[in-house]
């Protein structure tokens, strides 16, 4: 393998694994105050880039104003996800949650099926996404260069949000102590309402642009990035923002080059990001930036 | 005691279910029953062919001068489900013959069913040799994945010239890896030369690692006969990596959805495929794609068009049968000679697979354009 | 057992990370003692218990049970050698019936193999037969005999305590560790639970090694007492020797009215 | 007559009733009506034995389809001729000793079972050293990893293409015998002192480590059960479908099997029997809501996919409202039949 190739295969990589790691952020957080992997969170990336095509087709919006239209109505339906799914069973026990959760999925997932349909529909890309740039001989879609800068912003103001605002405060102190939080008065429906709502726009974020760079669109189209990003989320420690967009890096980059130095096991690719899961819980099990997992139940 | 207050909803959920379950009742009606996939994993192919069936049954809603029904039941891309679904259609519905499903693998299992009951089943779409392996009353308007493989490594070799491929199969389907597996033996014996093999499935969404895997072996074309689902996005991103070798693929990859995700990118990928407009001589196909095109406001795909012909045998062995007797109506459908249909002209083969000819198609300026015409 | 030991914790130190929880804890029984463990709030008295039960593994110390070193062996394996203990917060197993409790407890001793049991026969009928009435004995003598076919959950408070007593000594422990008998009693409540804790040390023929942040009731109830102040041991002896002891007054003077129960 | 006596006997008219009812459906009952009550058969032991680690255990356990993989492809490749695998392996020939064996339809049934339990084993030692929804998603992964393996190793599975051609050997007697024989050890098992310890870890864990259960020990041995079973059933879809291929066993089977429990009432065998039955018979009942309607005047035409969106929905509503299902954790018994007769 030249030089050239790989680091094709390394900006890759990294593209794909920005990606991973901002729905990972949505993951995390969520995980971090309810203790419950929202397996709906990936069917959002569906949700946001629906409403993207359909602000740019049929409203006629132009893409700048539509797609951060999407991203703020994915993290409302985020929002309304936590109050019919997750808000009543509060107080149940955490198999409950996840049934729910499963359920919220296959329903997001099918209701786009039968409302929409299962053809795959086109997402638009702006012309200003889809250039590409010749480096030294190595050709790169912008795209993938914003990508991982967009994360990056995405992941310094989110920092700045949860470290800096009052919000943010309560959030972190609801992730180290629901019982406490809640005594001292803060009203948790709002905080975790946030926390879904922050999640939610970097899943929509993350969704807007997985169609730039995918831009085919259906209704099962966000299941196998929200598995993905999951892995991610505890590969980096869940719980840890900073350490979910690090996992989705070295996610997306492991499974980039593992195709790449061996294309024949490229058909082991989804087994392959299972068993890293299965390993780092085996040896690691909190992740790589995580703080040791405080099991209270 | 909740439980009991959703058990009583469940009663009587299903209590108004049997209030309706009583079928419109269809008396001087002929039915044919249609099971595809509607929802669940595959649910476009199944939607597509569905359009089809539908501007078909327009054209001719009338079979033995008594109206044709249409009953369509949805498989969620299941197996199980299928089963049930031609069983159903079977005993419940009483259909006279079958079409669907849109997949080989559940057209696997719902022919023996169809064929324990002698009523004739046709797929658009199962392409997989083993579908009609054995059976006497499954057939499909399809040609099978070993044929189309060949002819696929006869034009690459002989109208592309080209001396070495890298092949990308979608593991995930048997169609692809039918395709795929035969194009290779035909392609090597003809003294080409494979450099490179690699793999994806089916959803995935992102495939440099394997382009540029291609990249590296520097082939002559690349084959990837795929669905347009992933074919769309893998020229996408080939034509971005700067792979600018032409692109072959199967008629899995032609509908109108590739160039609208593909747009350029997809220029100059060649297709093996049942139909094109221009290649479509006979009058049948040009009333159909007119009828489509009006219906739908887009170009005809081959999904639909399949499932067209597959419902014009259909009728066309009920009218010779003169009968809805399922045996007749098998026995004229396996005796289909030249019949014009929207895919080209059929001929019902042994084994129930249709001899027709290939067409090659490509994109050009955001339209499939025609190319040559392979005869068997 | 002459000259062997009983029970010994040695030097026994847990850290969570940074922290200390528990420094060189160190601890005797002989057999049928009555030994209280008292301390402020995080004291690390509860972490003690999980050391000796398996349930954490120490930093570094060992535990000698019988004569033999029983340090970092899991817990199931803790009980069966004949240690049992209770919760601090009580965990009962609250969806299945007080006497099925009970029950779980004489699973570890069973002797009939699952297939025997599988197969319905007579080795395994009998032995059931024999948890059920041996269960049911151990329910009447803690007094909730009455309510063997009731869900755990549905017991009132004082009454999950005594039951989760009950479903400890039907592991037939020879060491029973009590983690706050009577936290959330009032003063009538702990008085007759010091009654019922000396009456099963005598008919189950015990040591008891208890944990308490009552005061009065430790005081009245054990025969020695060792004190934990963040994670040290600063005091041990008879409840006169540590009531006059000044160190373990400093420690409690910051506490206000901890004994009020 | 004790009670004990009377109930044996009641358990026993009620099993030869079944066959009666049966047996009346293999006389007159249409082949469609014999296809859904073998789904039923299928779906409650797969249902009955899937409740064994979720509800008994307390583990949510997502990967079921895995063992249902093995055991169907297990048992098919054990019934198809030598010469129907040549047949069908048109990719990669089928490696041996595959290929030449063939086994009758009981063995293969037995052998399927065995596979997944195997199969189990080796999981089970990853799978349980993490709890709860770490549980959920390394089971689901192994469910995953399966289907990509049935999918890349064609020379044992046939890849995508998929075994067809199987012999239709699963009778309502076989499902219906496997289903009650499931339903009599899984029952046996959980009113058993095992399966008291089982209760007692879903209940509290660290409780019952406490009064001497070893939880590794039991929830393997459920796991193992549970893999058993499904893996048996696995063989029986694949001799009712007649043919299988790695997209028959998605996490959508899983799903299925989910609603099942839930809605019958997670823990109790009673409800996955009542949730299997309502689920095989009323997946095709419901279809109605699928096809065109003529309510008076109005026509309604048929939406496919609302199924699916009622299936999704009557989940989170028995979930959130009805967390406890058709017959929560309680089982039918008939001393309860009793006391309700006489109007207790």
């Amino acid at each position: 393998m030249t030089t050239k190739i790989f680091l094709q295969q390394l900006t890759n990589g990294i593209s794909l694994g920005s990606l991973y790691g901002l729905v990972a952020i949505g993951y995390t957080m969520v995980y971090g105050i309810l203790r419950l992997i929202n397996f709906a969170h990936g069917d959002l990336l569906m949700v946001a880039s629906y409403t993207a095509i359909y602000g740019i087709a049929m409203f006629t919006l132009p893409w700048y104003i539509s797609f951060p239209l999407a991203i703020i109505v994915t993290g409302f339906v985020g929002i309304m996800l936590d109050k019919a799914a997750y808000k009543p069973l509060r107080d149940a026990p955490r198999i409950s949650l996840l049934i729910s959760a499963i359920g919220a999925s296959f329903l997001l997932e099918n209701l786009a099926l039968v409302v929409i349909g299962g053809v795959p529909k086109a997402f638009p890309r702006p012309e200003i996404f889809a250039k590409v740039v010749s480096i030294h001989g190595v050709r790169i879609q912008v795209l993938t260069i914003y990508t991982p800068i967009i994360t990056i912003l995405l992941l310094f103001g989110l920092l700045f949000i949860v470290y800096r605002t009052k919000a943010g405060k309560a959030m972190r102190a609801a992730s180290m102590d629901f019982e406490t939080t809640r005594l001292m008065g803060i009203d948790l429906d709002r905080i975790i309402a946030f926390t879904f709502l922050l999640g939610s726009t970097m899943a929509g974020a993350g969704g807007i642009m997985w169609a730039l760079k995918y831009p085919q669109v259906n209704p099962f189209m966000g299941v196998i990035p929200g598995l993905k990003a999951f892995i991610a989320a505890v590969l980096g420690g869940i719980g840890n923002i900073v350490g979910a967009v690090i996992g989705g890096f070295l996610l997306g980059l492991a499974e980039i080059l593992l195709v790449a130095f061996m294309p024949e096991a490229a058909q082991y690719r989804d087994a392959f990001a299972f068993v890293i899961l299965i390993l780092v819980l085996l040896f690691r099990p909190t992740g790589i930036m995580g703080e040791p997992i405080v099991d209270k139940t | 005691m909740k439980g009991k207050v959703i058990f009583k909803f469940f009663v009587l959920l299903v209590a108004f279910c049997f209030c309706f379950t009583a079928p419109a009742l269809a008396k001087g009606k002929i039915k044919i029953g249609v099971y595809l996939p509607m929802t669940g994993a595959v649910a476009a192919y199944g939607q597509m062919e569905w359009n089809g069936l539908q501007v078909a049954h327009e054209m001719e809603p009338k079979v033995l001068g008594k109206d044709i029904e249409l009953v369509l039941v949805d498989t969620k891309s299941d197996k199980i489900e299928a089963a049930n679904a031609v069983s159903r259609l079977i005993e419940k519905e009483k259909v006279v013959a079958i079409i669907g499903e849109a997949i080989s693998g559940n057209t696997m299992a719902g022919n023996p069913i169809s064929e324990a009951a002698k009523i004739p089943s046709i797929s658009p779409t199962a392409t997989n040799p083993l579908v009609t392996q054995g059976k006497k009353y499954a057939f499909r308007a399809c040609f099978i994945d070993p044929f189309q493989g060949q002819v696929a490594a006869r034009f690459a070799r002989n109208n592309l010239k080209a001396k070495t491929a890298a092949v990308i199969i979608d593991i995930a389907q048997d169609y692809c890896v039918g395709l795929a597996n035969f194009f290779v033996k035909e392609f090597v014996k003809m003294g080409g030369k494979v450099v490179s093999t690699t793999y994806i499935q089916t959803g995935d969404q992102d495939f440099t690692a394997q382009l540029s895997a291609v990249q590296a072996a520097k082939p002559d074309i690349i084959y990837a006969p795929n669905y347009y689902t992933e074919d769309a996005l893998m020229a996408k991103q080939a034509r971005d990596l700067g792979i600018n070798v032409p692109i072959l693929t199967g008629d899995g990859a032609q509908a109108d959805e590739l160039i609208k995700i593909g747009g350029k990118a997809v220029e100059n990928m060649y297709f093996t495929a049942h139909f094109h407009k221009k290649a479509a001589t006979t009058e049948l196909a040009k009333k159909y794609i007119a009828k489509f095109e009006s219906k739908y406001k887009k170009e005809a795909d081959a999904f639909g068009a399949l499932a067209a012909d597959a419902y014009f045998l259909l009728v066309d062995a009920i009218k010779r049968a003169g009968s809805t007797d399922g045996t007749k109506i098998r026995d004229a459908l396996a005796s289909t000679k030249n019949f014009p249909g929207v895919s080209g002209v059929i001929t019902m083969g042994p084994d129930g697979n249709p001899i027709k000819s290939v067409v090659i198609n490509k994109v050009e300026n955001g339209k499939f354009v025609y190319v040559t015409t392979v005869n068997p | 057992m002459a000259n062997g030991i009983f029970f010994e914790a040695k030097n026994l130190t847990m850290r969570f990370g940074g922290l200390v929880a528990v420094n060189n804890f160190s601890l005797k029984l002989n057999g049928g003692e009555l030994m209280g463990l008292i301390g402020p709030n995080g004291a690390g008295k509860t972490t003690v218990f999980n050391m000796i039960t398996g349930t954490l593994v120490p930093t570094s110390g060992k535990v000698i049970w019988l004569d033999e070193d029983i340090t970092g062996l899991p817990p199931h394996e803790i009980t069966a050698r004949g240690i049992a203990r209770t919760f601090q917060n009580v965990r009962l197993f609250v969806d299945m019936t007080v006497q099925e409790n009970v029950m779980v407890s004489f699973h570890h001793k069973i002797k009939a193999s699952f297939w025997q049991a599988m197969f319905g026969l007579r080795k395994y009928t009998k032995e059931e037969e024999r948890i059920r009435e041996e269960s049911m004995t151990l329910l009447r003598q803690v007094g909730l005999a009455h309510l063997a076919g009731e869900k755990a959950g549905a017991l009132a408070y004082g009454q999950q305590r005594r039951l989760e007593i009950a479903r400890a000594l039907a592991t037939s422990p020879k060491l029973l560790l009590l983690d706050e008998p009577a936290a959330g009693m009032n003063p009538q409540e702990t008085m007759e639970l010091a009654d019922f804790v000396r009456e099963i040390r005598d008919t189950f023929d015990l040591t008891i090694f208890l944990i308490e942040h009552d005061m009065k009731f430790v005081m009245g109830l054990c025969e020695r007492i060792k004190v934990l102040d963040y994670g040290n041991t600063i005091a041990e002896g008879t409840p006169d020797e540590v009531q006059n002891n000044p160190e373990v007054i400093k420690a409690y003077l910051g506490e206000p009215k901890n004994a009020a129960g | 007559m004790t009670k004990e006596r009377r109930n044996l006997l009641l358990n026993i008219a009620s099993i030869i009733s079944v066959y009666i009812i049966l047996w009346f459906f293999q006389k007159y009952g249409t082949e469609y009506q014999i296809r859904i009550l073998n789904n039923m058969a299928v779906f409650i032991t797969l249902a009955v034995s899937y409740n064994l680690v979720n509800g008994i255990c307390g583990q949510l356990h997502l990967g079921p389809n895995a063992f249902i993989t093995i055991g169907a492809y297990t048992a098919a490749l054990l019934t198809m001729s030598p010469a129907e695998k040549q047949m069908s392996f048109i990719i990669k020939p089928l490696i041996w000793p595959f290929s030449v064996i063939q086994a009758p339809f009981p063995v293969s049934l037995i052998a399927a079972g065995i596979a997944a339990t195997i199969f189990a084993f080796l999981i089970s030692f990853p799978v349980f050293r993490v709890r709860g929804d770490y549980l959920a998603i390394v089971t689901l992964g192994f469910g995953e990893v399966i289907r990509v393996l049935c999918n890349a190793l064609q020379s044992v599975t046939n890849g995508p293409l998929g075994l067809k051609g199987l012999k239709p050997y699963t009778t309502i007697w076989w499902s219906w015998s496997i289903a009650i024989f499931t339903v009599i050890v899984i029952q046996k098992l959980i009113n058993s002192s095992w399966g008291r310890a089982m209760k007692a870890i879903r209940e509290n864990e660290i409780a019952a480590q406490a009064m001497g259960i070893n939880p590794f020990k039991h929830l393997m041995m459920a796991f193992l059960i549970s893999a058993f079973f499904s893996g048996v059933a696995g063989g029986l879809l694949a001799h009712l479908i007649t043919t299988i291929s790695p997209t028959l066993f998605t996490f959508f089977l899983t799903f299925n099997l989910l609603i099942i429990i839930v809605v019958g009432g997670l823990g109790s065998t009673t409800g996955a029997v009542i949730g299997a039955m309502l689920f095989a018979w009323g997946g095709e009942a419901l279809r109605v809501v699928e096809s065109p309607m003529d309510i008076g005047p109005v026509h309604i035409p048929g939406i496919p996919g609302m199924r699916m969106v009622l299936f999704s929905v009557i989940l989170m509503l028995v979930i959130i409202f009805a967390r406890r299902g058709i017959t929560g954790r309680n089982e039918f018994s008939w001393d309860w039949l009793f006391s309700k007769l006489s109007g207790k």
